[in-house]
């Protein structure tokens, strides 16, 4: 009997249809547009039978080459992992709905190529459990990222594919040697194994590889100050692409650097400066978004901001702040990704990408304003809306402890949170309350555009209103990750 | 100048403390772990002679697929950049009349140069050698026809099918080996031969033999466009 | 019963839906359905008088419960709350037909007035600040549909309320950090149990955002704006209800997490209040006073009227702050009183704009003839808000004063006394100025305001004479709201205090048949003794010009001008402008903050470099961190 | 054995630091595709032929074109 | 010992050439040296004393005297990401001067704040 749950069909699917892609697209056509929704829609299925294994178990391995974890590349989805991957594969498969009506720019086939490696990249980042084969799915992301950037190949996707091009090299070849530096270190690459080995080093040893893993992901995972390309990258890339990147790339690359942090190198000692830099790209990220005119930059630098709040978050070190970093991943996921495809409808009709050229899309576009109020407002975190949980979670778990540092942090927390409320506001002022200009012919986007979008929000209500069951899985999730035993033991101990 | 002094003084400062780290862990120490594992049991589990291929393609063959993957998206998008509309490269074309001697030259050694590069793929389980490097060597060839013959294009949807077949092979393979047999992604499931003949080691060859193509086919796609842009759009001016 | 705590908190959820959906089939849908479920939830609120319910829980979260409760105190609040929204949605039926989005708008009514309900009805502080914030955004979307300039106020009012509610956003996550419960009687646990110092940063944290939200000045920069730039229905909401908010929060805070005795523990008692709540008595009291001279000096009906809601909210706090049992009753009743004559002027003035699309003060005048309902709603309007007896605004600022002489504190009872009387001014002038003097030729023809219009003014102005008259029917609640709260209630009878009660008691009935048999006596005077000849308006000379009805001759423009000369001085530092200083301070700081993001790749290449040279460099030093 | 690692090492570093510095792209580039055969032998020193063989065709061939065909696209001199 | 610093030196040329200098070509070359130092330090990490390269070929060899296979397995993958990563560098070199008419990184900066 073939069993479907197993993790490695998350990317052996997409895969294969990728190069089934290359290999129909002279007879098909433009027929290919629709075998990513094939792909992810199976892929979907898949996690969907994931679930019950791994809340059941924690965690379900699977291996490659017939041989066991250490010596052969394992592939393991624990509950963090799940969260990530049911979040990347969903919005690889409502995009790919999005594509089909969206990506009308020629070579069509080529764009369905690299998105769909771009998500399989992803989702193989987050599901591995071996450094190399981290980075080599890093790089698949990566890469399939910088072609999907300069996909429009005008001036702004030139420069910015290019900047992201550079960075992300250099960022994958620290990521690199600091894996070979554990490799020196330990003499092997699977994660569990180097967790166990790795106990006898002490802090100093542990520092520099620790240092180049970081920089390596953090670049991609958008920390200041690593972070530059984003914003230049998100608002040149096609708006779908855009909702992949700043909805779970930097979440995927983030979820990178946890995993090395906490299960690797449990490495504690350095979370005071994780704090600062979570707090630094937060502040960064926001008050850059607060001066925005363009609409798709401004969504960027807001992602710079979340990431940066959910990094803090994760560098709280308690199992509350990593729950609430949980939470606030998947609510900026989910809701940044709307915010996108929201957008990008929006521009496809008003053709301009300037916030103050959208007065009055609220009357004209009632549907798509309403999707992209209800995500700002998850995004927001103002209540009942699911971002609300996350933020009050992560406020809590600040506050567990009182002291100058934490009422600190609260403080620029919230002061950041602000800033966020008030650029959206002014946003959606323009939206919903600014007469246009002139009266122009704008007609809301396409039903197929429109129904990813509607997917989401609903998914955002649904969570809003019935948070419970994945506030109490972010918690166990979180629990897992600090215990580390359920990773490290089920992976060296065999099937 | 300044600029130049301070960053190098920072750069030393990162190499000063790599050499620190590597101190630890000093050049031709024996530091395997997994390693001795591969070459102790590579015979029996894979029946390759080369141990590299046998890591690269049994042990760490997630990765390779990983690998490319990777090239696969980087000639995708080398395609996507440069793309030109039809209607407009035939119209920039033009005759380019290279040397006579490149033209015969080229297309005499060009045969050689697949069967070497065919060769090296081909015994990638025995020899140094396997589907990259060979796979190269071809692309090389076909480099070399580029210069030779500058206004012919290669058919690139036909490459592309050849790009996609290969790679469905190679997930496929994977594929199959999860879902007949041992449930696990990759496993060889054919016979593993004696050691040190063509036909043994399993699947590796036929994954090398794939590999092969699609990183020929990947790297020559790539040289055509960027021979193409340079040609079409009228480059050197 | 329990259950029933969920049905009404859901009540105008679901009728703002409904409505929402209704409108897309009919207006007359929605109207039935928003009128509907406004009017069910005043009536479920009847089923909750004078009854304690608690721990109805409603979910849970982060290992605390959910839970919602009313008692005594929330309520007099939810009384309000649902009542005066009933009647705005009454008013707007008319008032706003035809404007765009009007499905939306009830929406959004509907759901304020859910959130504020769900304020009152919390039970723990998650709930509680859950609906705090959701009263702040719907109610900012209220805001901003009366036009352009209400974009901008509503901005300044978005950005204070979410101020106001991360500060108390700390407050609250610091509790959670050491009890891990939030319902209110752990909190009152926690907080008599922890150090003063805690105690205090709870205090100040938790008093800001409700300091914001009830217009305490300095941070009330963003009433004024607000309240008379919203479209004209929901100035009563937010002047005469979402203000109360802060009012019924600061009663919480002060008695029922807190208590006298704990506060002043807080800090030496040399006063005869603890020292915190004397500082709030104080704010308050400046409150009072500024906001009264402001009013006077404005030409804009609703600023002058969104000015006097700070002056009052001032009353209310000043009560509430007072910690005696007369003071707490005194403030609550106020808190009522407000609810009830404030929107009742904005009522009347959203009446006159409907009519005459003006709320400038000096375009308008002698509406009287023309619109007598209204005159007559903003006559009881001021008589309540100015605390002339037999209405019930009396009643509330005779506790009030009473309670500070009680107490002794003679400042702050003369600061109480100087915005009475400036009330006298601007209230004098608000109604001389509309409905008194000369109709300006353009508003000949102006009717007065539709049925459905004139019905909350008549409802509220009985009510401010049934109030004004029977204080103990309000009292009735009152008392057992501070006995809920473990204050000794005050002593009342139907129609006042009785001796004992305070300094002196009050039968408000007595005055009241004085008054009226005064009124009486004047008027048969009046009508008995030789009158006047009347004279026509224009049978005058003015510099030997003919006066004709075009010429305007009672200028009401800077009605109070030389009074503002005098005053003027004092308000060169506001605290709107020095918010306005901060803001920009912050902006130009975040400019140059966004310029690390150059568009240089070096730089940015740069900007990895350093950071591996920073950790090489830790490395080489030593290793260690700090 | 030893003294040609280390030889071939100096090489790589000179070239490397030529290789960024020259003025002339092109030569810049062969500059670098050098730097790559000499990888390429360090690699074979390091007993690893298989790598030799890739560092060989990729690295100093392939790369090495792409190089020369952009640089051909685009101007020679850097200024 | 002298491999790892030709490594590091190489890596550190190229991090040197990313920041320093202005031209394009001259960027992906720092970025073909950070690659390739990468490989040599890989590698190198994988030799052995006295070690043969771990190939059974017809000879006896022994598997004791053989130097590590996994960081050249791991080389060869990083040597063709590095290169895929290079030709999609230099397309977009030729974009870029396409659409600029320089191969100066100073002027190309339109995207910033």
């Amino acid at each position: 009997m073939v069993n479907i749950a197993n993790p490695i069909l998350l990317i052996a699917i997409p895969l294969l249809f990728a190069f089934l892609i290359a290999v129909l697209a002279p007879w098909l056509k433009k027929g290919v547009k629709y075998i990513p929704v094939i792909a992810f829609g199976l892929n979907l299925l898949v996690v969907f039978e994931l679930i019950p294994d791994v809340l059941d178990n924690g965690i379900v391995i699977a291996t490659t080459a017939g041989i066991k974890p250490p010596f052969a590349i394992n592939v393991a989805v624990d509950r963090l992992s799940l969260f990530l991957v049911l979040i990347a594969t969903l919005l690889g498969f409502l995009v790919s709905i999005y594509n089909l009506v969206y990506i009308k720019e020629e070579p069509a086939e080529k764009f369905h190529i690299l998105f769909t490696l771009l998500v399989t990249g992803i989702t193989w980042m987050i599901v591995t459990g071996d450094l190399f084969n981290m980075f080599v799915a890093f790089e698949v992301t990566s890469i399939s990222a910088f072609g999907l950037v300069g996909f429009h190949r005008d001036k702004d996707a030139a420069e910015a594919g290019f900047k992201y091009l550079v960075m992300g090299s250099i960022g994958a070849s620290l990521l690199l040697i600091g894996v070979v530096m554990l490799y020196a270190a330990t003499g092997t690459l699977n994660m569990a194994d180097i967790a166990e080995k790795i106990m006898r080093f002490t802090f100093k040893q542990k520092l520099l590889p620790y240092a180049f893993i970081f920089t390596g992901l953090g670049i991609e995972g958008a920390l200041f100050p690593l972070n530059a390309w984003l914003p230049d990258a998100h608002p040149a890339a096609p708006s779908s692409v855009s909702s992949i990147l700043s909805g779970i790339m930097t979440t995927a690359a983030i979820y990178g650097i946890i995993r090395v942090t906490v299960t690797i190198f449990n490495y504690y000692q350095v979370i005071l400066f994780l704090i600062l830099f979570g707090l630094l790209t937060l502040m960064f990220g926001e008050t850059a978004a607060f001066f925005q005119k363009d609409i798709k930059r401004m969504l960027a630098y807001s992602t710079i901001g979340q990431t940066g709040l959910f990094f803090y978050a994760f560098s709280l070190g308690s199992i509350n702040g990593m729950q609430g970093a949980f939470l606030q991943m998947m609510n900026h996921s989910l809701a940044k990704a709307t915010l996108f495809l929201v957008v990008g409808g929006i521009i496809f009709s008003v053709g301009s990408r300037n916030i103050d050229d959208f007065a009055g899309i609220g009357r004209k576009m009632k549907l798509s304003a309403f999707l992209f109020a209800i995500a700002a407002f998850s995004l927001m975190g103002l209540p009942p809306f699911f971002g609300f949980w996350s933020k009050l979670k992560i406020i809590f778990a600040t506050l567990e402890r009182v002291n100058v540092y934490t009422i600190a942090f609260v403080v620029i927390v919230l002061f950041m949170s602000l800033i966020e409320a008030a650029y959206f506001f002014r946003v959606m002022q323009v939206m919903f309350f600014k007469e246009a200009k002139e009266e122009k012919e704008v007609r809301e986007a396409p039903a197929w555009m429109l129904i990813p979008a509607i997917t989401l929000v609903v998914i955002i209500l649904v969570l809003s209103f019935y948070p419970t069951p994945v506030i109490n899985f972010a918690h166990k999730a979180a629990a897992d990750l600090v215990g580390r035993s359920v990773y490290i033991n089920s992976v060296l101990g065999g099937l | 100048m300044i600029r130049k002094i301070t960053y190098g003084i920072f750069l030393g400062i990162i190499v000063l403390s790599l050499i620190l780290f590597f101190a630890a862990f000093p050049f031709g120490k024996n530091k395997m772990a997994v390693g001795k594992y591969y070459l102790k049991n590579d015979i029996n589990q894979t029946g390759a002679a080369n141990v590299v291929t046998a890591v690269t393609l049994d042990y760490r063959g997630f990765d390779t697929l990983g690998e490319v993957t990777v090239l696969f998206a980087a000639a995708t998008g080398v395609a996507i950049l440069f793309y030109v509309l039809e209607e407009d490269k035939k119209k920039r074309e033009r005759q380019v009349y290279p040397n006579f001697v490149v033209r015969v030259g080229s297309r005499i050694i060009f045969p050689f140069i697949l069967l070497f590069g065919s060769y090296i793929f081909i015994h990638g389980h025995l020899t140094p050698g396997g589907g990259f490097q060979g796979g190269s060597i071809i692309a090389s060839g076909f480099l070399l026809l580029y210069l030779a013959y500058p206004g012919e294009r290669v058919n690139r949807s036909k490459l592309s099918v050849v790009e996609g077949i290969a790679g469905i092979t190679f997930a496929g393979l994977g594929l199959w080996g999860l879902f007949t047999q041992g449930n696990s992604f990759l496993f060889n499931f054919l016979p593993k031969g004696q050691l040190n003949m063509i036909f043994s080691a399993g699947i590796l060859p036929i994954i090398y033999i794939a590999i092969g193509f699609k990183v020929a086919s990947e790297f020559a796609g790539i040289v055509d466009d960027m021979m193409c842009e340079a040609v079409c759009s009228g480059g050197e001016k | 019963m329990d259950m029933s705590l969920g049905v009404l908190l859901a009540t105008p959820f679901v009728g703002g839906i409904l409505a929402y959906l209704g409108g897309k089939i009919h207006r007359w849908v929605r109207y039935t359905f928003a009128i509907l479920f406004s009017l069910l939830a005043f009536i479920e609120i009847f089923f909750f008088y004078n009854t304690t319910v608690g721990n109805y829980v409603w979910g849970r979260l982060f290992g605390s419960v959910l839970v919602l409760q009313i008692n005594p105190i929330s309520w007099i609040f939810a009384f309000i709350v649902t009542g005066i929204s009933f009647l705005v949605i009454l008013f707007s039926i008319n008032d706003v037909e035809g404007h765009k989005g009007l499905d939306f708008y009830y929406l959004e009514l509907l759901f304020v007035e859910g959130a504020m309900l769900g304020i009152t009805l919390a039970g723990d502080l998650i709930t509680f600040f859950m609906f705090w914030e959701l009263m702040s955004w719907t109610s900012y979307f209220l805001i901003i549909q009366g036009g352009k300039k209400s974009i901008t106020a509503g901005y300044k009012y978005i950005i204070m309320s979410v101020i106001g509610a991360y500060s108390m956003f700390v407050a609250i996550a610091m509790v959670f950090g050491r009890a891990h419960s939030l319902v209110f009687k752990n909190v009152s646990m926690l907080l008599s149990q922890s150090s003063p110092a805690f105690v205090i940063w709870f205090f100040v944290l938790f008093g800001i955002g409700l300091f914001v939200k009830a217009a305490v000045m300095p941070l009330h920069t963003w009433l004024p704006d607000a309240h008379s730039e919203a479209p004209s229905p929901v100035s009563p909401l937010l002047s005469g209800v979402l203000i109360k908010m802060g009012a019924y929060g600061l009663t919480v805070l002060f008695y029922g997490f807190l208590s006298v005795q704990l506060i002043g523990k807080l800090a030496p008692t040399i006063l005869p209040t603890p020292l915190l709540l004397y500082i709030v008595e104080w704010l308050a009291a400046i409150s009072i006073v500024l906001a009264t001279f402001l009013a006077i000096l404005q030409e804009d009906a609703k600023r002058l009227l969104a000015y006097s809601s700070i002056s009052q909210i001032g009353y209310v706090v000043l009560g509430i702050a007072m910690g005696s049992s007369l003071g707490i009753a005194g403030g609550l009743f106020h808190a009522l009183n407000h609810a009830i004559f404030k929107s009742l002027l904005f009522f009347v003035i959203g009446g006159v704009i409907y009519r005459t699309g003006t709320r400038n003060m000096s375009e308008l005048g002698g509406l009287i003839k023309k619109m007598p309902v209204s005159f007559i709603g903003a006559l009881f309007g001021i008589v309540a808000l100015s605390g002339v007896p037999p209405l019930n605004g009396f009643v509330s600022k005779w506790m009030i004063y009473e309670a500070l002489l009680q107490k002794k504190e003679v400042f702050l009872l003369i600061m109480a006394f100087v915005g009475s009387t400036g009330a006298f001014l601007y209230l004098y002038r608000f109604i001389h100025s509309v409905f008194l003097g000369q109709l300006p030729e353009k508003y000949k023809d102006v009717k007065e305001v539709p049925f459905l219009m004139q019905l909350p003014i008549w409802i509220l102005s009985a009510l401010t004479i049934v109030f004004g008259i029977w204080p103990g029917l309000a009292m009735n609640v009152i008392a057992q709201g501070e006995k809920f709260l473990g204050i000794t209630p005050i002593k009342y009878t139907l129609y006042g205090f009785p001796q004992g009660t305070a300094m002196s008691s009050l039968k408000v009935i007595n005055i009241s048949s004085v008054l009226i048999i005064a009124f009486i006596v004047v008027l048969a005077l009046y009508l008995m003794l030789p009158k006047e000849r009347f004279v026509s308006q224009y049978d005058t000379y003015a510099a030997g010009q003919v006066v004709t009805p075009e010429t305007k001759y009672n200028y009401s423009y800077g009605f109070y001008m030389f009074f503002g000369r005098v005053i003027n001085p004092i308000f060169k530092w506001s605290a709107d402008k020095m918010y306005e200083a901060w803001a920009r301070a912050t902006k130009v700081f975040g400019d140059y903050m966004r310029r690390v993001y150059t568009g240089n790749l070096e730089t940015y290449s740069s900007y990895i470099v350093v950071l591996i040279t920073i950790v090489a460099f830790v490395l080489l030093i030593g290793g260690k961190l700090w | 054995m030893i003294y040609a690692s280390w030889l071939l090492i100096i090489a790589m570093i000179v070239l490397a630091i030529l290789s960024i510095e020259f003025k002339d792209l092109i030569a810049a580039v062969v500059a670098m595709g050098a730097v790559s055969l000499i990888i390429s032998l360090l690699f074979l020193f390091l007993q690893a032929p298989d790598v030799a063989m890739a560092e060989a065709s990729i690295g100093a061939a392939l790369t090495m074109a792409i190089y020369i065909i952009v640089v051909r696209k685009t101007e020679r001199r850097e200024k | 010992m002298i491999y790892y610093i030709g490594a590091f030196l190489l890596i550190a040329i190229g991090l040197y050439a990313i920041i320093i200098k202005k031209n394009l070509i001259k960027i992906l070359i720092g970025l073909d040296l950070i690659a390739s130092g990468t490989n040599l330090l890989i590698v190198s990490i994988g030799y052995v004393k006295g070690g043969t390269a771990p190939i059974f070929s017809k000879g006896n060899i022994l598997a004791k005297m053989m130097v590590d296979p996994v960081p050249q397995a791991l080389t060869l993958t990083a040597i063709v990401i590095g290169a895929s990563e290079l030709a999609l560098a230099a397309a977009f070199v030729v974009i870029l001067y396409r659409h600029y008419g320089t191969l100066d990184i100073k002027k190309i900066r339109s995207l910033k704040w």
